[in-house]
């Protein structure tokens, strides 16, 4: 309990109304969009960039948690609210995202059919001020109305476009697997408080559980958050709800709100449990590669390039698992700086995703738009009609591809750095079993490059494979300002990782008592021991650049720059039109070829005689066939059985009540 | 950093510049030698080089902003890499900058730029190449990182200056656990730079070629500059080779200029062995089926996994 | 059964026989006429054995409820049934879904489970009548089993009103009744809800062109 | 004084529609009617509050702080719905479904069924309860069977046995308390039937007796309150009557019938104290489970939400069976949430229905596209009703929750896999009620859909700020009833 109001805390909640405000101004002329568009929405971003900034006053050195009580809720179990350097970590993370986001919105969003603009507005702000409170709710109840007014109000922004019928599938699908991983977390916090009732997460943390009670806890922690965040085998609704909704919806989803899942995760694994046995970071670290790698070889199949991405999601959120579960592991042996070091790099992670996947989703906004065509197979050619869209997703596309030196290596690169200490743990075939996780994390990001060529390939370079395309051009000034804003995120964080660093170290150092050095320099990060292994993407980057100029000039300097434009060469073949492009098929085949078992593929080969052949090919997932389905019939079996009681016989109805009485009467004797 | 060392620097980096044809060259005659043909001069890709630059270049009349860039790119990083892959001396300043694994990834950014470039154009032949490249990429990368961890863990460091400095130092012993990574290193050194088995340097047909098919429609000066780089690219992972199993003959650090001398014949030694090795290798083999790719990939990625396991158990 | 009962004891005990013989003729009869005819002997019963208790036990309010009874059960609501299956031509009853001796071996079980569930009850009566208790709960069994083995909307109406009179025995006999309003009120809704059950007769007689259930067995979980 | 005018004019108001009923302005008047109810219970509310419990009318009737909230609740709801019925059965009498003299019946028995109701929660007279609950009975009866339909009269007739049969088994429990408390109590007078005498005696009652007594009565009102297995009646009579009163049976007399339960449960725990728990428990979680599952395969959007009604009984009934400070507020929250949620449900489902025509859900297609209000009525009151935060429904589940895992773990899972299948029906089927596409034609009247979104308003409310006052209410409320 503070006496004096905490003030960050304060300003925060403030900005929360704010968007609350904004949203529900939203009402005032739902069908006006000039209104709604570009004057909420941009506003709403400066409301970001204000989260964002005193987020990152919260994660100054010295700063101690700040808790409020809010008069709400329930008699008993008021609204406790609480911000301390984990909660502000994912609160710099909505505010720095959630500003490109805005902005981006306020250009895409125009009239049509489905929700009016104002409605989306409201459910838009609503969304991420739950994302906010989620972060900052320091109590069970708090935690759960936010939580699910998340799901809620996503899942309203994903249904935008009811009137068709996949999208209330998609919808459908997401919002009962919420309520279900909801259902999970509730058991789990029961478990937690552990006697003392109290469902504060004060009590949480004092409550001290036995080790078993703590294993379930855990586990209900993974499946409740993990359904959320996407991890195999809970993953299915992700790649049909991300596509569904209005792109920066899905950039909110796919970069803020998994984002939150992993909060949770951390709050309980972390900051309730402690950690625990070294299975539970067993695990999570199985789960987590086996999610990156399952993520990664089925966006490399995608033909749909919002699927694609939300795949790719599915693929990240994979790493940042295992990053947690190798810290788990980690701190199960006592190794805090190892465990440190994983943290960093899988926070770290999730700042990176959240910059270029939102920027990626927002990237494909501009594309659908101009082009009305989400399918790979009808795209192409894009960087001719819209360069700026382009270059700003080049910038993306090379970051989550995990290339030097943008962002996206970095924390791939601290990930690797952190397997590399697997050694030192004290036991046998565990130490022996880790560095495996090594590679599959290193055929993961590969898998990644190949995933992304595909996908900046496929859409904006080639010949545009369809005649619409020419009429596709650069969206307004608004949406490439919230592009270039996430761009920018991307190139400084990669350039300075010592930032991102310092910003996770802050938050380790409660949770583990131990952080990384932010590098001796900005300029250079030396995680561990400067000896053992140290980057600096700034230098790597002027380096390429300088080589590059250098040698441009030199080039122009000592021969000439002449060029002289011609038709492709193309082994002197005329022939050649762009429907013979690989398709985006054609990219999936080898990943097909390689990881046959991971799929469950349907055929439509032509005959040799046939005179228009035609080549179709579907992928599914097997779990669904494995997993969901049968859950489902199920379901249905026992409401077949339920509904005999229900016969429509007066006389049998009678009996029922009559065998109920006699049967209290003889339970009474 | 002292200006000696940056001096040091970048004088590797040009001996680095200059060789790299040289030992295309080289490897190119002992083939023709070891396959009774009349060998080209050794000076054969210079003169290639500087015929491309003073030619007109051709572009396609679509070619984006990318197209041109992208062997700039290509021909930066693998500069960039030549800087911190100790090959005459192990104190490299720049090394710090970026250590092993940043390495792969500037490996793959070449990568991903030159696949890009190739779909650039939109023709069929390259949008192939570029699916091959990338397939193979991703199947060699996770090999290439095994094999590097191998040394890190021998070494406990990732920066490769330290690497080849604890690897060098007597007393000289025998690590079994870099015999597997030996092998799976030269395997993913074929598949990387287009050599037989995976690829056919020599080849034109163009169903059966990678490298070939992905710059079909670069020439002159750009031309000029893939190709540059790409023999950047081999001299590179032959340097790396020898960091890795042959590290000696390095100047070792604060070693004087007499060292440095020492240590430029020992390379160019190093070199000609390994270019003649390579080309024994490609005559002797047979290109696989692209199908094939994969189990050979595969393979090397086993054996530097076994490596891996082999340090972990036995300790060395 | 305590030593020397007297006169009253052995009358009601006589009555509460009675009442159990004709709810076990009910459970056997088929023919909806008798069938009334027998619940207005019940009725009857009733009113002698409530008149008995309210003279034994001088209880005034007693007498007034007996007389209700006599009005209600013995004359109106049975001359009302009457006439409704007359009009209804509604004078025989279908096949009862279970057969009479099963239905009937069913009833002499529940007796028994009834004199039992009764037996801790009686011991603490104060009543001169304490015995009748277990008959009273009897007859409201019975009546429920014949509500369920009858499949004609009358019949079942009759079931109904002979649990009532199961439960106005129980009240008068086991308590000496209860107070004077609730008894009214009783008496009031059961006379109302009949008065309904008759309108739904010509409702559902309009409806489903007969009275048998089996045609109310539409809404229900497919 | 109040009270007087809390039971007396919803019964003049019977009187008067019975016979003005038919008139043009009918509607109007009941509405008033029940506004004039509603200001005298919160008169009454008031009182109370000022002055604490009271006993009225030589101890007949006995207001606490239990049945009066209760009786607030009820009136505002009976309010709520006249406004409802309005609108609704003009357009049933436009659509040629009713004509003026049921409308005159239906207005009358709507009173006298309030009335009854009203009667039964302040009673202090088991006895009288028992009355007023076969009054309520009636005079749904003919309530359900307004539009003399084959369903309606099927409907209507087995709700009539069902009931019928149940109320007599509380009947008889009534006559084996009244039996018990005569040998302490004296059978001159009524203090054995007085609610109050009773609880002040109930430690010395006789605990057999009053186990059987309770058997008794708790399948009696348990039939009325749809606990499963005794709950066949409830959704044919939900489905088939007119939407308010499906919207008042679920909203009202399930609660009404629930307190008279309870009422019983607090006396018979007085003597044995382990035997009222588990049974209402068991018959809640069975109640709740086998709600859920029916919901599965229903075809009929009323049917959909009487099954919803039977699993949140079931829920606040199983809350009860634990009983606690925690539990019984709770359940008190929820019964208040639930009724108000289920009636705001009923009456965006019934123009629902009207504007499709059908009460099919197959045929009911993109309600958002032809009227936004009721499309967005249905679905936040489906999502109030499944438990989703920041409604009011959410906030008692979670106590409800809470307490079960600690007092009784086995149960949580079957309450759990409940809401979850529950979820999984319900929101299955309202989603391509509202979305999606639609053909329908406008309603003939303007539907009154302001009481719905009252209701929701005060179940959000409810969901993120309990009023002190209110909490403080339940507090009373929940100790009272131990």
């Amino acid at each position: 309990m503070s006496i004096a109001a905490p003030p960050l805390l304060v300003l925060l909640l403030a900005l929360v109304a704010a968007w609350l405000c904004l949203g529900l101004a939203g009402l005032i002329r739902p069908h006006h969009v000039g209104f709604v568009a570009r004057v909420l929405f941009p506003l709403g971003a400066l409301v970001s960039l204000g989260v964002a900034w005193t987020a990152w006053g919260a994660l100054q050195p010295g700063q101690s948690p700040e808790t409020l009580v809010l008069p709400l809720g329930l008699p008993e179990l008021p609204f406790h609210l609480r911000l301390d350097a984990l909660s502000a970590f994912f609160v710099l993370l909505v505010g720095l995202a959630g500003a490109g986001i805005s902005t981006f919105a306020g250009g895409y969003f125009r009239a049509g059919q489905g929700t009016a603009p104002g409605l989306l507005c409201l459910q838009y702000h609503v969304f991420l001020a739950s994302m906010l409170l989620v972060v900052l709710a320091d109590d069970a109840y708090l935690f759960m109305v936010a939580w699910e007014t998340m799901a809620l109000s996503s899942y309203f922004l994903v249904t935008a476009q009811h009137r068709i019928p996949d999208i209330r599938r998609a919808g459908f699908l997401y919002l009962l697997i919420a309520h279900v991983g909801a259902i999970a977390i509730l058991l789990c916090f029961g478990v937690l408080q552990g006697g003392s009732w109290q469902f504060t997460f004060q009590g949480m943390r004092g409550g001290a559980l036995r080790p078993a009670w703590g294993s379930v806890a855990f586990l209900l922690g993974l499946v409740g958050f993990g359904a959320k965040a996407g991890l195999v085998p809970l993953h299915v609704w992700l790649p049909e709800a991300h596509p569904a909704a209005p792109s920066p919806v899905s950039a909110l989803m796919s970069g803020l709100m998994l984002k939150t899942a992993v909060y949770g995760f951390l709050r309980v694994s972390f900051d309730f449990l402690n950690g625990g046995p070294w299975w539970w970071g067993g695990l999570a670290l199985g789960l987590g590669l086996f999610t990156a790698l399952f993520g990664a070889v089925f966006a490399a199949v995608q033909t749909d390039m919002k699927r694609l991405l939300a795949y790719s999601s599915i693929e990240n959120v994979g790493l940042i698992f295992s990053g947690l579960g190798l810290a788990l592991l980690f701190r199960a042996f006592g190794l805090q700086l190892f465990a440190a070091l994983a943290l960093s790099a899988a926070l770290i992670h999730c700042l990176n995703h959240a910059l270029f996947k939102s920027l990626l989703f927002l990237a494909t906004g501009s594309v659908l738009h101009a082009t009305g065509e989400r399918n790979l197979g009808k795209l192409g050619g894009l960087i001719r009609r819209m360069p700026w869209v382009a270059a700003l997703a080049l910038v993306g596309t090379l970051a989550i591809a995990g290339l030097p030196p943008l962002n996206g290596f970095v924390s791939e690169w601290l990930l690797l750095q952190a397997f590399l200490d697997t050694p030192h743990i004290p036991k046998a075939f565990l130490n022996m079993l880790v560095p495996l996780g090594a590679a599959a994390l290193a055929l993961t990001v590969a898998l990644a490059a190949y995933v992304m060529v595909k996908f900046y390939g496929v859409i904006f370079l080639g010949q545009p494979r369809e005649a619409s395309l020419t009429h596709a051009h650069d969206p307004g000034w608004l949406e490439r300002v919230g592009l270039g804003w996430l761009a920018a995120g991307c190139v400084l964080l990669g350039a300075f990782p010592g930032l991102a660093l310092a910003a996770s170290g802050a938050v380790t150092g409660p949770l583990l008592g131990a952080a990384v050095r932010a590098g001796p320099s900005v300029w250079l990060i030396a995680p561990v021991a400067a000896e053992r292994a140290s980057y600096s993407g700034v230098l790597v980057l002027a380096g390429i650049l300088a080589v590059v100029g250098v040698t441009f000039v030199l080039v122009r300097r000592l021969y000439h720059g002449r060029v002289r434009r011609t038709a492709p060469w193309d082994c002197g073949d005329p022939w050649q039109t762009a429907r013979m492009q690989d398709t985006a098929e054609g990219f999936g085949q080898p990943v097909r070829h390689i990881f046959g078992p991971f799929f469950r593929m349907e055929r439509q080969l032509p005959s040799p005689w046939d005179s228009a052949p035609r080549y179709r090919i579907h992928v599914e997932d097997r779990l669904w066939r494995a997993l969901y389905l049968p859950i489902g019939r199920g379901v249905e079996r026992l409401a077949e059985a339920v509904a005999v009681v229900q016969g429509g016989r007066l006389a049998i109805y009678l009996l029922y009540g009559f065998l109920t009485l006699i049967g209290l009467l003889v339970f009474v004797l | 950093m002292s200006r000696l060392a940056l001096a040091r620097q970048l004088g590797e980096l040009l001996l680095a510049v200059s060789l790299a044809p040289f030992l295309v060259g080289w490897v190119a005659q002992c083939r023709a030698w070891l396959q009774n043909r009349t060998a080209p001069p050794l000076i054969q890709p210079w003169r290639m080089l500087r015929k491309l630059f003073l030619k007109d270049a051709a572009l396609a009349g679509h070619a984006s902003a990318l197209f041109r860039l992208a062997p700039y790119v290509l021909f930066g990083t693998m500069v960039l890499a030549a800087a911190i892959i100790p090959s005459v001396a192990t104190d490299l300043p720049f090394a710090r900058a970026a250590d092993a694994i940043a390495l792969v990834g500037l490996f793959a950014t070449a990568r991903v730029f030159i696949a890009l470039a190739a779909m650039d154009i939109g023709t069929a032949f390259g949008t192939m190449g570029a699916r091959r490249e990338m397939m193979i990429g991703f199947l060699a990368e996770p090999a290439l990182l095994m094999v590097l961890f191998n040394a890190f863990l021998l070494s406990g460091s990732t920066a490769l200056p330290s690497v080849v400095e604890h690897l060098a130092a007597p007393p000289f012993v025998i690590y079994p656990s870099l015999a597997f990574a030996g092998v799976a290193f030269l395997m993913v050194l074929l598949a990387e730079n287009a050599r037989i088995p995976i690829d056919n340097p020599a080849t034109h047909l163009e169903l059966t070629m990678i490298h070939e098919a992905m710059v079909l429609e670069y020439s002159a000066r750009h031309l000029a500059l893939v190709e540059w780089a790409s023999g950047l690219k081999l001299f590179n992972y032959a340097c790396l080779g020898f960091a890795l199993f042959v590290p000696w003959g390095m100047a070792a650090r604060g070693a004087g200029t007499t060292g440095l001398l020492l240590a430029v014949p020992a390379l160019v030694g190093k070199l000609a062995l390994a270019g003649a090795g390579l080309a024994v290798v490609e005559t002797l083999s047979a290109k696989l089926r692209i199908f094939r790719a994969p189990e050979f990939l595969a393979m090397a990625f086993l054996l530097a996994v076994l490596g891996l396991l082999v340090h972990l158990r036995l300790g060395a | 059964m305590v030593s020397a009962p007297s006169l009253t004891a052995q009358l009601l005990n006589g009555f509460a026989a009675g009442l159990l013989l004709i709810s076990f003729s009910m459970l056997s009869q088929q023919r909806t006429r008798r069938l009334i005819a027998l619940f207005a002997w019940q009725g009857a019963i009733l009113f002698a054995s409530t008149t008995l208790v309210a003279y034994s036990a001088r209880l005034g309010h007693l007498y007034f409820s007996a007389g209700l009874t006599l009005v209600l059960k013995v004359f109106v609501l049975p001359l009302v049934l009457l006439r409704l299956i007359r009009r209804l031509e509604a004078q025989w009853d279908t096949e009862p879904l279970i057969n009479i001796p099963t239905t009937l071996l069913v009833g002499v079980g529940l007796v028994i489970f009834a004199f039992g569930l009764a037996q801790p009850i009686t011991a603490l009566a104060t009543t001169i009548t304490r015995n009748t208790l277990g008959i009273a709960l009897a007859v409201i069994l019975l009546a429920f089993l014949m509500m369920i083995t009858r499949r004609n909307a009358v019949t079942q109406v009759v079931g109904f009103l002979a649990m009532e009179n199961g439960l106005f025995f129980a009240a008068t006999s086991a308590t000496y009744g209860m107070p004077m309003v609730v008894e009214l009120g009783i008496a009031l809704d059961v006379l109302v809800g009949v008065f309904i059950l008759g309108v739904f007769f010509f409702q559902i007689r309009e409806q489903f062109e007969s009275l048998d259930l089996h045609h109310l067995e539409s809404l229900k979980e497919d | 004084m109040e009270l007087l005018l809390v039971l007396g004019i919803p019964l003049a108001g019977a009187l008067l529609l019975g016979l003005v009923g038919a008139r043009r302005r009918a509607a109007e008047v009941n509405a008033a009617v029940s506004l004039l109810t509603l200001l005298a219970a919160g008169l009454l509310v008031v009182r109370v509050i000022r002055h604490g419990p009271m006993l009225v009318w030589r101890e007949q009737f006995f207001i606490d702080p239990f049945n009066v909230f209760l009786v607030a609740l009820t009136a505002l709801v009976g309010f709520t719905t006249a406004l409802f019925s309005r609108p609704y059965m003009r357009i049933e009498e436009h659509h040629g479904r009713l004509g003026p003299r049921r409308l005159r019946l239906y207005h009358g028995m709507y009173q006298l069924f309030m009335g009854a109701m009203l009667l039964a929660l302040l009673t202090n007279n088991m006895g009288l309860l028992w009355v007023a609950m076969e009054a309520a009975t009636l005079s749904t009866v003919l309530l359900v069977s307004l539009y003399r339909t084959r369903a309606s009269l099927e409907a209507a007739w087995k709700y009539f046995i069902l009931c019928g049969v149940g109320i007599a088994q509380a009947l008889f429990g009534t006559i084996l308390l009244y039996f018990a408390a005569e040998s302490l109590l004296g059978g001159e007078g009524m203090a054995a039937l007085l609610w109050t005498r009773l609880d002040a005696v109930k430690g010395q009652l006789e605990p057999t007796v009053l186990g059987l007594a309770f058997v008794f009565l708790l399948v009696g009102y348990g039939t009325k309150v749809g606990l499963a297995p005794l709950h066949n009646w409830l959704p044919d009579a939900h489905a088939e009557g007119p939407t308010p009163v499906s919207a008042v049976l679920s909203g009202l007399l399930l609660n009404v019938a629930l307190y008279a339960v309870i009422r019983c449960k607090v006396l018979v725990e007085g003597s044995s104290r382990s035997l009222p728990g588990p049974m209402l428990m068991s018959f809640g979680l069975l109640s709740a489970l086998l709600g859920a599952f029916f919901l599965f395969r229903q075809r009929d959007i009323k049917r959909l939400f009487a099954y919803s009604s039977i699993e949140h009984m079931g829920i606040v009934t199983f809350a009860f069976g634990m009983g606690g400070a925690v539990a019984n507020f709770a359940a008190l929250l929820h019964m208040t949430v639930h009724s108000l949620t289920k009636s705001a449900i009923f009456f965006a489902a019934g123009h629902a229905s009207q504007t499709a025509g059908t009460q099919r859900m197959d045929g009911i297609r993109g309600l958002l596209a032809q009227s936004p209000t009721i499309g967005w009525g249905l679905m936040l009151g489906a999502l109030a009703i499944l438990g989703l935060p920041p409604f009011g429904v959410f906030a008692s589940e979670f106590l409800i929750l809470t307490t079960a895992m600690r007092d009784h773990p086995w149960a949580t899972p079957i309450l759990l896999l409940a809401l979850a299948v529950a979820f999984a029906a319900i929101f299955g089927r309202v989603q391509p009620m509202v979305f999606g596409e639609t053909d329908a034609r406008p309603l003939p009247h303007s539907p009154a859909l302001v009481p719905v979104f009252v209701h929701l308003a005060l179940v959000l409310l409810l969901g993120l700020y309990v009023p002190p006052a209110l909490a403080e209410w339940y507090r009373l409320a929940a100790r009272l009833i131990g």
